[in-house]
């Protein structure tokens, strides 16, 4: 690539829009929000639609489709809560309040598109077709990811800060040196986007002109810090001008602004305009994790603010308002949901896999002489112990 | 450099209002492991007016494990407070702090998130004074909450101190008992050097019967002997020594407590400072037994471990009556909760390596 | 900190220049640049004049004192160059084209100010003030690097790509929370603005408010790797937005437009505005070190090219027209060049400090037992040897 | 494990053009070792479309050593290209790269220019194929060119391998011939498991007859034996054991040379594999000669070295008559080219530590 590549990339979409490239790069100055709270539909002076920013409203058989997941995560999320307090799941960090973001994330990529995903993003992983047992292995304290990347283009949850964005980056540019159209979404948090891995994965992104799209839920916290002492910017997508790529700020408790913002921007890196990176602001509505104590940083009202904004009933009552949702369909939705809970209850109850002679099994290709020999010295505790 | 760290060592503390804050602690009351490196960090707070805290959730929240908690509220946020979420940059930032007159003492939240500021630690952190010809010390604290027992999933549980050890320039320190995470972490903190101080997160809730004011009161008096590059004789025995450091210390006195029900009695020794390291303790304890078993959390290869095992035996080769083994992690990642128990060093496996040590029948 | 203090404090400084924050932090559509390549000034029009991007033009003095710096630091370049082709010196890093940046760099600094230099930024550390045999002394392969940075508020010049710029945050917020004004320029290049400490530290010193200026000095190249093969973005100063601080691009061969840009995020850092980015263009005329060989990478004509913008012609050019630069001054300027590069050759054929019992003096601040016990040993040595 | 590395190991191997690129190289002329290495990429390259070269410099200016010296003109800049300037993102990159099915070939620049990338390394090159249990492999290849020797300048000498190979999960390669670095560098590539291979760049420039076309031919028919997990013995002998890899072999065979001369005869054991180690053919050494010295270039607390002296006590501890020493880098940072010296283990220094072995007068 050159600089001449890079800026002709950038003419190309910004003259689609009429616009110029770093308007193209720098968000909008509002976030993109296409519903109310209530549910009801904003008007386009409502949304503040700029130019190179208008999106038009996903079909309504997409939305039912997304507000099932939306259901389904919700559900998952609080029956997950439910278990770590049963004891019957050692630990879950619960994306309550941010499933939305969490549907459209999955939602807006094909099948043979990948996801990367954080320890917060098991209903993304969910919805992206994971099996919800193997979703839930490691929160089990088990010693693998539970399920196979591969089979289902979705990386392990990850725990090291950004460090997945780099990966992310590396899925896609394999796939674009055989040619491929895979577009690859990859997760953080707004907390996540202070780690020096974020900066060079968004700069390799743009720089090769990769089909990456960063999203951020920006929750509002990391743990226990607030965002103002995460970032002085104007918005976490301001930091896309930055690397030569388009910017963008969305209402992440508004499932339509998202599939919205998410659809054209899968559409736009499919075709060749590079990575994007999308800030979705959304709330963490519970706990960081269970062993968390939230009370100790942020006050209740803070938390009831956002029990009003809340992603499910917002979009309940616009399908119900716009003739989409009667009850049959919100019956078979809620036994979705509620099949999905009761297989991780049942789940929950059998052993988890704890063959201590596995441990040595997948560090190599095959284990070494050393692991073969450690391997032996357990293989005889365990044989004495049995004796 | 064995002499208890002091104010002459460290020209910012005000000697007016030393251990003010450890007198609130009763005496003689159970206090935990947590409660003393709390405490250890609010007395350096009060006594050193260029000591700053800083971390990711070490302000408001106290810190994950809470070993900085009410420090943001009684010494200011000035003192204590929380950094945008970047390990490269708290490290970093400690350095040019240092340089300019501070004494950070920076928490990494768990010893794998360490990782990302290897860079700052060893080509900076190590390496700044002798770069500059003494001319910019940089005396700083990082504190890693390390190795398992405690049911952590990936990434939490990882004991990494080969890493520093093997990095010279940094001093690697780690308290096994209330009372060194108190007296251990204030020498830390004085230190004219920068100490990567190893804290084992089981040992968090772990509780004896100490009595913080005095201890800080003599360590202040200059009248506690110092820890670093001191071992400490954890248990007396004759038979055979084990060595052993942080989480491992207690595995090893139970073993010890095995042994001895069996008539055989097991030296222990807490090692506390692996840089620098003191062969003396470690040396005497070995020829005088003849025998001896290395116990560490960490997979063995290239470890701590091994350094133990070589020099012991290039120092007390014609002590030995057997070769000095170890018992360590396996060489594998840290496995999570449920399988954990397999791979760490437990006193069984400890007494199994004792019974190799070639006994005559 | 919070947001609300931080959002203030940049409607203050926009207020100040009648703009929006967010125009604030944006650069000028156009980079700064004062003077032609011929040395003419350029008229306010030429100059593309934004409202809060008016620059005022130095004074006279200054601008004499500065050009002194100029030739001294071109002359220093060369000498070094020449030493290190005469195997006198093991390697050296010119800045040869760049010098006018080094100069500002340092000279918009008061004395109790800090700077954090890289291996190219030599003269900037001269200009500084710290004797030339002191800065030489990690190029003649010596193992320390020479000179006290305490006795000259400049670090070390730092070899791992931006991790200084890490250091200079932690000085300033030390220097702040004792309540000194201390400001701090903290260089890097452009190939570094990749690395992930890069990041880190604009971070940090947005969101801790800390007056340092980011300074790079964009030549083109990183060794071989040239600008678009590092960045996509509008420009490297695009990237200040998204840590919420001023960017700005000026024209690193424009000594006098440097001056101006260097001394306005000095007095605005000094006010309590917050850190600045500032990118200056400029080109780096030699190989990357002695040990490089450009023509793997780049046209003679390109390098060529730049010869015709040189900073020390350009800047000497103005100042003759401008009458300020009589046949004495430059007499003098050109005997103070010779009288530096004189100390370097002379310098250079002293014995390097060379004592290798030194090796063990500072690793701590007492050689530990097992240090002095290695001590012994080469101590033994070469008492061996001796004999 | 032991095996030759073949196109069975890794399927995307296209037989038909399979060492073409090695046929340039005429038969037994002299070859640096740095163009083995070129010429181990380029093969690589030739034989197998998953194999994609990247990192600082390695485009067009063919890498600051010149290891990729003409790869990119011509295997096109898809296949070697630069990157940004950013060791964890290169390292993360190929991460992702591996995942989904290609080769990655990384370099890093200099030994300490890979501390950023540690966490990327630790957390996931080491770990992701176990985090899946087998199912995401890292077939993949970071390239470090390291230690001393050459007068490099601070953070250019490094010698880090004890951090990679503490890292389980990680192999870690090392050649000290010009044949090795060929066959070892191949071999490296075809792993299934993700390898740092540390080249010694001392011996860039060091030439041996080796008729690269051969070994290229005898490597893909299978017919050389694997040196993953296998030393080598460098030198017979019979008195003492030297063991060393990388730049110390050299040295280490000087000190073997000079002994002869005074009737004294040394075994060289090269290590090559640091991980997998080789037990048995060093076991097998020191319990012929029942003397060792263990030497390397690197620091020598919690090393690589300490780790070599733990095991060969363990193993071979009755053959021993004197305890193993360690002739290593002393326990600083490393020098800069007036000292370098005085730091790194000579042919005097090793001669003084077999001295030392306890022998009979
Ligand atoms: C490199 C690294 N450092 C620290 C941590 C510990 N940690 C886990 S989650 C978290 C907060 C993350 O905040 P954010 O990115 O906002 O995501 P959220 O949890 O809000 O979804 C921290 C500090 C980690 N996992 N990785
Ligand atoms: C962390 C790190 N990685 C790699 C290097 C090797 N290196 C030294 S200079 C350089 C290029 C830097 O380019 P740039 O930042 O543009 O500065 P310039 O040399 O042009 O002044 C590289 C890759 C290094 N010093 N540090
Ligand atoms: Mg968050
Ligand atoms: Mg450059």
């Amino acid at each position: 690539m050159s600089t001449e590549d890079n800026s002709n990339r950038f003419s190309e979409v910004s003259r689609k829009f009429g616009i110029t490239p770093e308007d193209y790069m720098l968000p909008a100055r509002h976030m993109i929000n296409l519903l109310n709270p209530d549910g009801s539909l904003r008007s386009d002076a409502e949304q503040g639609t700029e130019p190179g920013h208008e999106y038009p409203l996903p079909s309504p058989a997409r939305l039912l489709e997304a507000y099932e997941a939306l259901v389904v995560g919700r559900r998952v999320n609080d029956q997950n809560s439910a278990l770590v307090r049963q004891g019957r799941m050692a630990v879950y960090p619960s994306s309550h309040g941010q499933e939305a973001c969490q549907v459209a994330a999955a939602l807006c990529l094909e099948d043979g598109d990948w996801l990367f995903p954080t320890y917060r993003d098991t209903v993304a992983v969910l919805t992206k077709g994971v099996a919800p047992m193997e979703v839930m292995t490691s929160f089990r304290g088990e010693w693998h990811c539970g399920y196979d990347p591969k089979a289902y283009n979705c990386a392990p949850m990850s725990t090291p800060l950004t460090t997945q964005l780099l990966h992310a980056v590396g899925v896609a540019h394999a796939a674009k040196l055989r040619g491929e159209q895979t577009v690859v979404v990859a997760m953080c948090g707004d907390g996540a986007t202070s780690e020096g891995d974020f900066h060079e994965a968004l700069n390799f992104a743009a720089v090769f002109k990769l089909p990456v799209i960063f999203f951020v839920q920006n929750n509002k916290y990391a743990i226990s810090v607030p965002l103002a002492h995460q970032s002085a910017a104007p918005s976490l997508a301001h930091k896309a001008v930055g690397y030569g790529m388009a910017g963008e700020r969305v209402d992440g408790n508004d499932l339509m602004a998202l599939m919205a913002v998410m659809g054209r921007a899968v559409r736009l890196a499919r075709e060749g305009s590079g990575p994007l990176l999308i800030e979705a602001h959304t709330y963490r509505m519970q706990a960081h994790t269970n062993a968390d104590d939230d009370k100790r940083y942020r006050e209740d009202s803070e938390v009831a603010e956002w029990v009003g904004k809340d992603p499910v009933i917002r979009m309940r009552a616009y399908l119900d308002d716009a003739g989409l949702l009667d009850e049959k369909v919100q019956g078979k939705i809620t036994a979705h949901a509620e099949a999905v809970a009761s297989t991780l209850r049942d789940g929950m109850n059998e052993e988890a896999d704890t063959d201590p002679l596995q441990l040595f099994a997948h560090v190599y290709s095959e284990p070494t002489a050393q692991l073969r020999e450690q391997r032996e010295l357990l293989a005889d505790e365990l044989a004495r112990e049995e004796a | 450099m064995s002499t208890a760290a002091t104010s002459e060592l460290n020209p910012n503390v005000s000697k007016a209002t030393a251990s003010a804050a450890a007198q609130a602690a009763k005496a003689n009351q159970p206090v935990t492991f947590g409660k003393a490196l709390n405490t250890a960090l609010a007395d350096a707070l009060t006594v050193d007016e260029s000591v700053v805290i800083f971390g990711e959730d070490v302000g408001t929240l106290g810190g994950v494990f809470r070993i900085t908690d009410g420090l943001t509220d009684r010494f200011g946020s000035e003192r204590c407070f929380d950094t945008p979420l970047a390990e490269s940059g708290i490290v970093g930032m400690a350095v040019g702090m240092a340089m300019n007159r501070m004494r950070p003492v920076i928490e990494m939240q768990f010893d794998a998130f360490a990782y990302p500021a290897f860079e700052q630690i060893a080509s900076h952190v190590a390496k700044m004074r002798n770069r500059t010809q003494g001319r910019l010390p940089l005396p700083m604290v990082i504190r890693i909450p390390y190795a398992g027992g405690v049911g952590g999933v990936e990434h939490h549980c990882d004991s990494s101190e080969a890493y520093y050890a093997h990095t010279p320039g940094l001093k690697v320190f780690t308290p096994s008992s209330v009372a060194d995470a108190y007296l251990m972490l204030r020498e830390a903190i004085d230190s004219p050097d920068p100490v990567v101080f190893f804290e084992p997160k089981k040992l968090y809730w772990s509780k004896e019967a100490v009595d913080l004011a005095q201890l800080a009161q003599d360590y202040e008096a200059r009248r506690t002997p110092g820890s670093e590059g001191k071992a400490r004789i954890a248990r007396a025995g004759s038979d055979a020594t084990l060595i052993t450091y942080g989480p491992s210390v207690s595995t090893a006195l139970e073993a010890a407590s095995l042994a001895a029900e069996e008539g055989l009695s097991l030296e222990v020794v807490d090692v506390r400072s692996i840089v620098p390291f003191d062969d003396e303790t470690v040396g005497a304890s070995v020829r005088k037994t003849g025998r001896a078993v290395v116990i560490a959390e960490a997979q063995g290869f290239a470890s701590v471990a091994s350094e133990i095992v070589a020099r012991v035996q290039e120092r007390c080769f014609h002590s030995l009556a057997a070769p000095v083994l170890r018992v360590t992690g396996m060489d594998i990642p840290y496995p999570a909760p449920t399988l954990e128990k397999f791979h760490l060093p437990s006193a069984e496996r400890i007494l199994d390596a004792v019974d190799q040590l070639q006994w005559e029948a």
